[in-house]
C-alpha cells in the first residue's frame, strides 16, 4: 500500500466533517444540502477503496459502485421534486417549504427560463 | 513517489471541497467540487481501484454535478442575489459541530486499536467482477430496481398534468 | 444461481416482477385498476411462498439466506403492502391520486423490505433498506394535488440521504477494520466486548446515528411530524408500521450476533429515555391527530430501544414482537383515519368529534387501535410493552423499565383524549362515506389481528425464540 | 519505480508526435469540410490563400488571433476564461488511450503505438467525454446571454441523454473482447472485425458521437437559426477558436474510437497498420462532413425522444441479446 491506512482514513474523515459541515450550514438551501450529503458519502466511498486496499478484497470496492448508483438514483429524484416544487412555488428554500411561502423569503424573479427547453 | 501524489491529491481534494462549500454561488461550487471529485478519482486510481476511480468521473463528475447544474440553470438559481446565502450566525455552530466530529474522529483514530496487516496484493479488476457477480448478485438486482424507480419517480413528479 | 437460490429469492422475484408488470399494464390500459389487479397476488403469492415453502439449505451465492426471522418478517411485509393497497384504492382515487406508479411503487418498497429481511452481508442489508426507503420518498410525495405532500417528499428524502449517508459511513469503517461485508464475522469482529477497537467504535456510532434517523429516535426524530402529516393516509400508515418494523429488524440482523448490544449499551440506553419521554411529552401539547400519532411513534421506538438495551435477556423477541404488532396497529389507526378523513374529519383532534356515532366501524377500529398503543390487555398492545418491559427487568434495567411505565401511564391522557372526542361529543352532520368491501375487510382483519396477537401470543413468541436462541 | 530514460523519451516523442499530427488534422479539416460542402452544393470553396487555398487554416489562424478579444459585462470572468479550455482538453486527452499503429521494434524496445495502455481505456474514454460537457455548460452560462444560456441548457441535456447510449452501445464491445484495454480490444479483432457481429451497436454509436460531438442534425446547442450561435454566442477571437478546433478534435478522436472499436482499429488489409487507421479514421469524417452537408436539424423535442425512447432501449436490448449469444455459444 503506498500510504499507511490511517492517512486515508483521516483525508476521509477530513472530507465527512466537511460534508456535515456544508449540510449544517446551507441546511436551508436544497442544492447545496445535497451537495453537502455527495461530500459525505465520496468519504464514505474513500473508506471502502482504502479498506479493500489493505485488505486486498474486492467487497469494498463494489460498496463504493453500490454507493455510487444509489446516491445517483436519490440525487435524479431530489432533482425532480425540486424542479416541481419550483414550478409550483419558485423556491429552493428548505424553510419555505413547509409552512406555505414564508413571508420575509426571497423570492427569485421568474426568468426567461421559467419554461425550460426540454419541455 | 506514489505517496506523494496522494498528499498532493489529497491537499487538492481538501481544499477543493472547501472552496465549494464556503463558494456562495451554486455553480462556482460545482466547479470546484468537480475538480475535488477529479483528485479523489486519482486517489481511487492510487489506491488501486481504477474502474471506481473512472466511475467516479463518469458518475459524479461526468452525471450528478452536470445534473445538478442543468437543474440551477434551469431554474436560474443564485442569480437573485445571496438571499440565501447563510450568515457568520449559521457557520459558527456548524463549524464547531463539523469540529467536534473530526476531533472526535481523531482521537479514535489515534487511540489505535488497528486492524490486522492485510494482503499484500490488491484486488484486480477480475476479482471485482467476480466479487460483484458471485457474491452480490442480489445487490445488483436491488440497485439496479432503485435506479428504475427512480426514473419512475422522476417521471412521475416531472410529468406535466393539465392546468 | 441453483434452485435452492431460487426458492430463496422467489419473494423478491415475485414482488421485483409484480413491480414492473404493474408498471406495464398501467402504462397500457391507462387505468390503475389493472395495476392494482398485479399488485395484490404478487404481494399475497410472496407472502404463500415464504410461508409454506421449505426451507433451503442456507447454503447461497447471492448474498441472501431465509432462516426462520427472514421468512416470518417476508409475509409481514408482503401481507402489510396488501393492507396498505387495500386501504389505498378508495382514499386514492378521492384525492385525484392516480397513476399506476402508487402501487408499483408499494411493490418496489417491499421488494426492498423483504431484500433487507433475509440479506446475509451488509451490502444487502443496507442496500435493501435504502430501496425501501427510496420508495418511500416517492410515496409520501405521491400525492401531488394535496399542497404538503411533495414537500415532505421532499424533506424526507433529505433526512434519509443524510441519514444513509451518515450509516454508509459507518459500514465503511466497520469493513475497514475487519475486512469483510458477511455480518455475523463482522459484527463479532467488532461488537464482542473484547473485540472492539476505536475505530470499529467510530464506525458503530455512525451506524447508530444512521438508524436512529430512519427509527426517528431522539434527537433524530424531528422530520417525524411533517412526514406523517404530509403523507397519504394509508403511506403514513405504511411509513410508520413497514419501515419502523423494517429499521427494527435492521438492528435485529446485527446485533444478535454479537449476542448482546455489547458496546452499543450505553448509547441505545440513552436514546430510548429520550425518545420515550420527547415523544411522550410532545404529543401531550399536540393538538393534530396525525402529529399526535408521530410523536406517539417515536416513544413507540423509544420502547423498542429499550428491548435491544435489554438483549438477549428476551430483549430481542420483545423487540420483533413489538416491531409486528406496532406495524399492525398504526396501520389500523392509519387505516381507519384515512376511511375518516375522506368524511370530511380534519387535522385536528376536534374535528373527529361524534365520529363515534356517525360512522361507527371505522371509529371502533381507532378506537381499538388507540387502546393498543396505550397497551390496555388484551391488545397486541399490551403484551408487547409486557413482554419488553419484563425483558428490560431481567436485564437488570429497572430505572429504564420504571421510566417506561411512566411513560406509557403519561400515554393514556392523551390516547383517550381522541377516543373522548370520538364518542362523547356532539354529533356534527356529516357526509356518508362508502366504505368500499377490501376496506371493510382489511380493517376488519386488522382489529382482529391486535386482538389475536394481544390474546394468543405464545405461537408467534416461540418462532422469534427459535430464531434468537439458536 | 524506476524509469528507462529511452521509455520516457519514447513517450515524449509519441505525445509530440500526436499533438502535431492531430492539430494540422484538425486545421486542415476544417478547410475541408468548407469544400467537401462546397462540393456538395456545387460551389468552389475556399481558394484564394495559396495553391487550391490550401493555405486558408493558416489564414484563419492568423484572423483569430488578431481579432479583439472581448468580455461581456456581467459575465463570469474565470468561467469565461477557462470554459473553451475545458471544451478542447478533454478532446486531447482522449488520444491518449487510441492505439493507431501495431506495436513497432526500434532500437530494440517494443514501441507500443499508443500512448497510454490504460488497463480501463475504455471507461477512461467514457470519462473524459463526459467531462466534455463542462466546456458547453460553463462557457454559455457564463456568458451572461439567452441566447448562450440557451444553448448551453440545451447542450447539458443533449450530450448527457446521448452519452447514456454511446456507454450503453460500447457494453457489448467489452463483452466480446473481455476487456477495457483498448490494445486488447484491437487484437480480439484480428480475424473479424466487431462491426460484423454488432451492426446494431456500431449504428448507436455512430448517431451517439454525432450527438456528442454536437454536429447535425444534432447542432442544437448551437442553432444558428435559432440562438445566434448557442452556447458560443459571445465568444470571439482565439477563445472561439479553441471551442471551434475542440469540435474537430473531437471529431478526429470519435472517428479512432469508432475505427477501434468496431472496425478492428489499425487492422486492415494490404496497407501498413498506421495508414490503415488513418484511412478510417478520415473516412469518418468525410461521413460526417456528408451528413452535415445532407440532413436537415432535428427539433429539440424530436432530439430527446430519439435518444431516449429509441436508442437507449435499442441499445440495452442489444445488450441482452448479445448476453445470450453469448451464454448459448459458451
Amino acid at each position: 500500500m503506498i500510504v499507511p491506512l490511517t492517512h486515508v482514513l483521516i483525508l476521509a474523515g477530513i472530507l465527512f466533517a466537511l460534508g456535515v459541515l456544508c449540510v449544517l450550514v446551507w441546511r436551508s438551501n436544497v442544492i447545496m444540502l445535497l451537495i453537502g450529503i455527495e461530500i459525505m458519502l465520496n468519504a464514505a466511498m474513500l473508506v471502502f477503496v482504502g479498506g479493500a486496499r489493505h485488505w486486498g478484497t474486492a467487497d469494498g470496492q463494489v460498496f463504493a459502485l453500490m454507493i455510487m448508483a444509489m446516491t445517483s438514483a436519490e440525487v435524479s429524484l431530489a432533482l425532480a421534486l425540486v424542479v416541481h416544487l419550483h414550478r409550483k412555488r419558485d423556491t429552493v428554500n428548505v424553510d419555505a417549504l413547509t409552512t406555505g411561502s414564508r413571508p420575509g423569503a426571497p423570492e427569485p424573479s421568474a426568468g426567461p427560463l421559467e419554461e425550460g427547453p426540454e419541455a | 513517489m506514489e505517496a506523494y501524489l496522494f498528499y498532493l491529491l489529497a491537499a487538492v481534494t481538501v481544499i477543493g471541497t472547501v472552496l465549494a462549500i464556503t463558494e456562495k454561488h451554486p455553480v462556482h461550487a460545482i466547479v470546484y467540487l468537480v475538480s475535488s471529485f477529479f483528485s479523489l478519482a486519482a486517489i481511487f486510481f492510487l489506491l488501486a481501484a481504477p474502474l471506481i476511480a473512472m466511475f467516479e468521473v463518469i458518475i459524479y463528475a461526468g452525471a450528478v454535478m452536470v445534473l445538478f447544474m442543468f437543474v440551477i440553470m434551469m431554474l436560474d438559481v443564485g442569480r437573485s442575489g445571496d438571499g440565501l446565502r447563510p450568515g457568520l450566525r449559521q457557520w459558527l455552530p456548524a463549524m464547531l459541530l463539523a469540529g467536534v466530529i473530526l476531533a472526535l474522529l481523531g482521537m479514535m483514530l489515534a487511540h489505535g486499536g488497528w486492524p490486522a496487516p492485510g494482503a499484500g496484493a490488491a484486488a484486480t479488476l477480475r476479482d471485482f467482477s467476480l466479487t460483484l457477480f458471485r457474491q452480490h448478485g442480489v445487490a445488483i438486482e436491488i440497485i439496479s430496481l432503485q435506479l428504475l424507480f427512480a426514473v419512475v419517480g422522476a417521471l412521475y413528479f416531472g410529468k406535466r398534468r393539465g392546468p | 444461481m441453483t434452485a435452492s437460490d431460487l426458492r430463496i429469492v422467489l419473494p423478491l422475484l415475485l414482488l421485483a416482477g409484480g413491480a414492473l408488470l404493474a408498471l406495464l399494464s398501467g402504462g397500457i390500459t391507462r387505468t390503475e385498476r389493472a395495476s392494482y389487479l398485479v399488485a395484490y397476488p404478487a404481494t399475497l403469492g410472496a407472502a404463500l411462498w415464504a410461508l409454506i415453502a421449505p426451507s433451503p439449505a442456507a447454503a447461497s451465492t447471492v448474498g441472501l439466506a431465509s432462516d426462520g426471522l427472514a421468512r416470518l418478517f417476508t409475509v409481514f411485509f408482503c401481507l402489510m403492502a396488501a393492507t396498505v393497497l387495500a386501504l389505498s384504492r378508495t382514499y386514492n382515487s378521492e384525492r385525484g391520486l392516480r397513476g399506476e406508479e402508487y402501487p408499483a411503487t408499494i411493490l418496489f418498497t417491499t421488494f426492498g423490505m423483504t431484500a433487507l429481511a433475509s440479506a446475509t452481508t451488509l451490502l444487502s442489508l443496507f442496500l435493501g433498506l435504502e430501496a425501501m426507503t427510496f420508495g418511500l420518498y416517492i410515496l409520501v410525495g405521491s400525492d401531488l394535488g394535496h399542497a404538503g405532500s411533495v414537500e415532505t417528499g421532499l424533506k424526507y428524502l433529505l433526512i434519509g440521504a443524510f441519514s444513509a449517508a451518515c450509516m454508509v459511513f459507518g459500514i465503511a469503517l466497520i469493513y475497514c477494520f475487519c475486512g469483510t461485508l458477511v455480518i455475523g464475522q463482522a459484527v463479532q469482529a467488532t461488537l464482542l466486548p473484547g473485540a472492539g477497537s476505536s475505530l470499529a467504535m467510530a464506525g458503530w456510532s455512525f451506524m447508530l446515528i444512521g438508524i436512529a434517523f430512519k427509527l426517528s429516535l431522539v434527537p433524530a426524530h424531528l422530520w417525524t411530524p411533517d412526514v406523517y402529516e404530509g403523507a397519504p393516509a394509508p403511506v403514513a400508515g405504511f411509513l410508520s408500521g413497514g419501515s419502523k418494523g423494517a429499521a427494527v429488524l435492521f438492528l435485529l440482523r446485527l446485533l444478535p450476533a454479537a449476542g448482546d448490544a455489547g458496546l452499543l449499551r450505553l448509547p441505545l440506553w440513552w436514546l430510548a429515555l429520550l425518545s420515550m419521554l420527547t415523544g411522550n411529552l410532545a404529543a401531550l401539547r399536540e393538538n393534530r391527530v396525525r402529529r399526535l400519532l408521530a410523536y406517539s411513534s417515536i416513544a413507540h421506538m423509544g420502547y423498542v430501544a429499550v428491548a435491544l438495551v435489554a438483549g438477549a435477556a428476551g430483549g430481542y423477541q420483545a423487540a420483533a414482537y413489538y416491531a409486528v404488532a406496532y406495524g399492525i396497529i398504526s396501520l389500523a389507526a392509519f387505516g381507519a383515519i384515512a376511511v375518516l378523513e375522506r368524511t370530511g374529519c380534519g387535522a385536528t383532534v376536534e374535528s373527529y368529534r361524534g365520529v363515534g356515532s356517525t360512522h361507527a366501524f371505522p371509529a371502533a377500529v381507532l378506537t381499538l387501535a388507540l387502546f393498543a398503543l396505550v397497551g390496555i390487555p388484551p391488545t397486541a398492545g399490551f403484551t408487547g410493552k409486557w413482554l419488553i418491559f419484563t425483558a428490560a427487568i431481567r436485564a437488570g434495567e429497572l430505572p429504564l423499565a420504571v421510566m417506561g411505565i411512566l411513560a406509557t401511564a403519561l400515554s393514556l391522557y392523551y390516547y383517550l383524549r381522541i377516543v373522548a372526542s370520538l364518542y362523547f361529543s356532539p354529533v356534527a352532520a356529516r357526509q356518508q362515506p362508502l366504505l368500499a368491501p377490501v376496506e371493510r375487510i382489511a380493517l376488519g382483519c386488522l382489529a382482529v389481528l391486535i386482538i389475536v396477537l394481544g390474546a394468543w401470543p405464545s405461537p408467534l413468541l416461540d418462532l422469534f425464540s427459535r430464531c434468537f436462541n439458536r | 519505480m524506476i524509469y528507462d530514460p529511452l521509455d520516457i523519451a519514447l513517450m515524449l516523442a509519441k505525445i509530440a508526435l500526436v499533438f502535431f499530427v492531430i492539430l494540422t488534422l484538425a486545421a486542415y479539416l476544417v478547410f475541408a469540410e468548407r469544400k467537401v460542402l462546397a462540393w456538395i452544393q456545387d460551389r468552389k470553396g475556399p481558394n484564394r490563400v495559396g495553391p487550391f487555398g490550401l493555405l486558408q487554416p493558416l489564414a484563419d489562424l492568423i484572423k483569430l488571433l488578431t481579432k479583439e478579444d472581448f468580455r461581456p459585462i456581467g459575465a463570469d470572468k474565470w468561467l469565461f476564461y477557462l470554459a473553451p479550455a475545458m471544451a478542447a482538453i478533454p478532446a486531447i486527452m482522449i488520444f491518449a488511450v487510441i492505439p493507431f499503429g501495431a506495436p513497432l521494434r526500434l532500437f530494440g524496445h517494443t514501441v507500443q503505438l499508443q500512448v497510454a495502455d490504460l488497463h480501463v481505456g475504455l471507461l477512461l474514454f467514457v470519462a473524459l467525454s463526459s467531462l466534455a460537457v463542462y466546456g458547453v455548460a460553463l462557457g454559455g452560462w457564463a456568458s451572461n446571454s439567452k441566447y448562450a444560456l440557451l444553448g448551453s441548457i440545451r447542450g447539458l441535456a443533449q450530450l448527457l441523454s446521448y452519452e447514456l447510449s454511446m456507454g450503453l452501445s460500447l457494453v457489448p464491445v467489452v463483452m466480446l473482447a473481455r476487456s477495457f484495454r483498448l490494445s486488447d480490444i484491437v487484437a480480439a479483432q484480428a480475424g473479424c472485425w466487431f462491426i460484423v457481429y454488432q451492426p446494431l451497436a456500431f449504428m448507436i454509436f455512430l448517431i451517439s458521437i454525432a450527438a456528442e460531438c454536437k454536429r447535425i442534425p444534432f447542432d442544437l446547442p448551437e442553432a444558428e437559426g435559432e440562438l445566434v450561435a448557442g452556447f458560443h454566442t459571445e465568444y470571439s477571437g482565439m477563445r472561439f477558436g479553441l471551442f471551434f478546433v475542440g469540435e474537430y478534435l473531437n471529431i478526429i478522436a470519435l472517428g479512432g474510437l469508432a475505427a477501434t472499436f468496431f472496425l478492428g482499429g489499425w487492422h486492415g488489409p494490404l496497407l501498413p497498420p498506421v495508414v490503415c487507421f488513418s484511412v478510417k479514421v478520415l473516412a469518418f469524417a468525410f461521413l460526417f462532413i456528408w451528413i452535415r452537408g445532407t440532413l436537415p436539424r432535428l427539433r429539440y423535442d424530436q432530439l430527446m425522444h430519439f435518444g431516449w425512447k429509441i436508442l437507449t432501449p435499442l441499445a440495452l436490448l442489444n445488450i441482452l441479446v448479445t448476453a445470450w449469444w453469448l451464454v448459448l455459444r459458451g
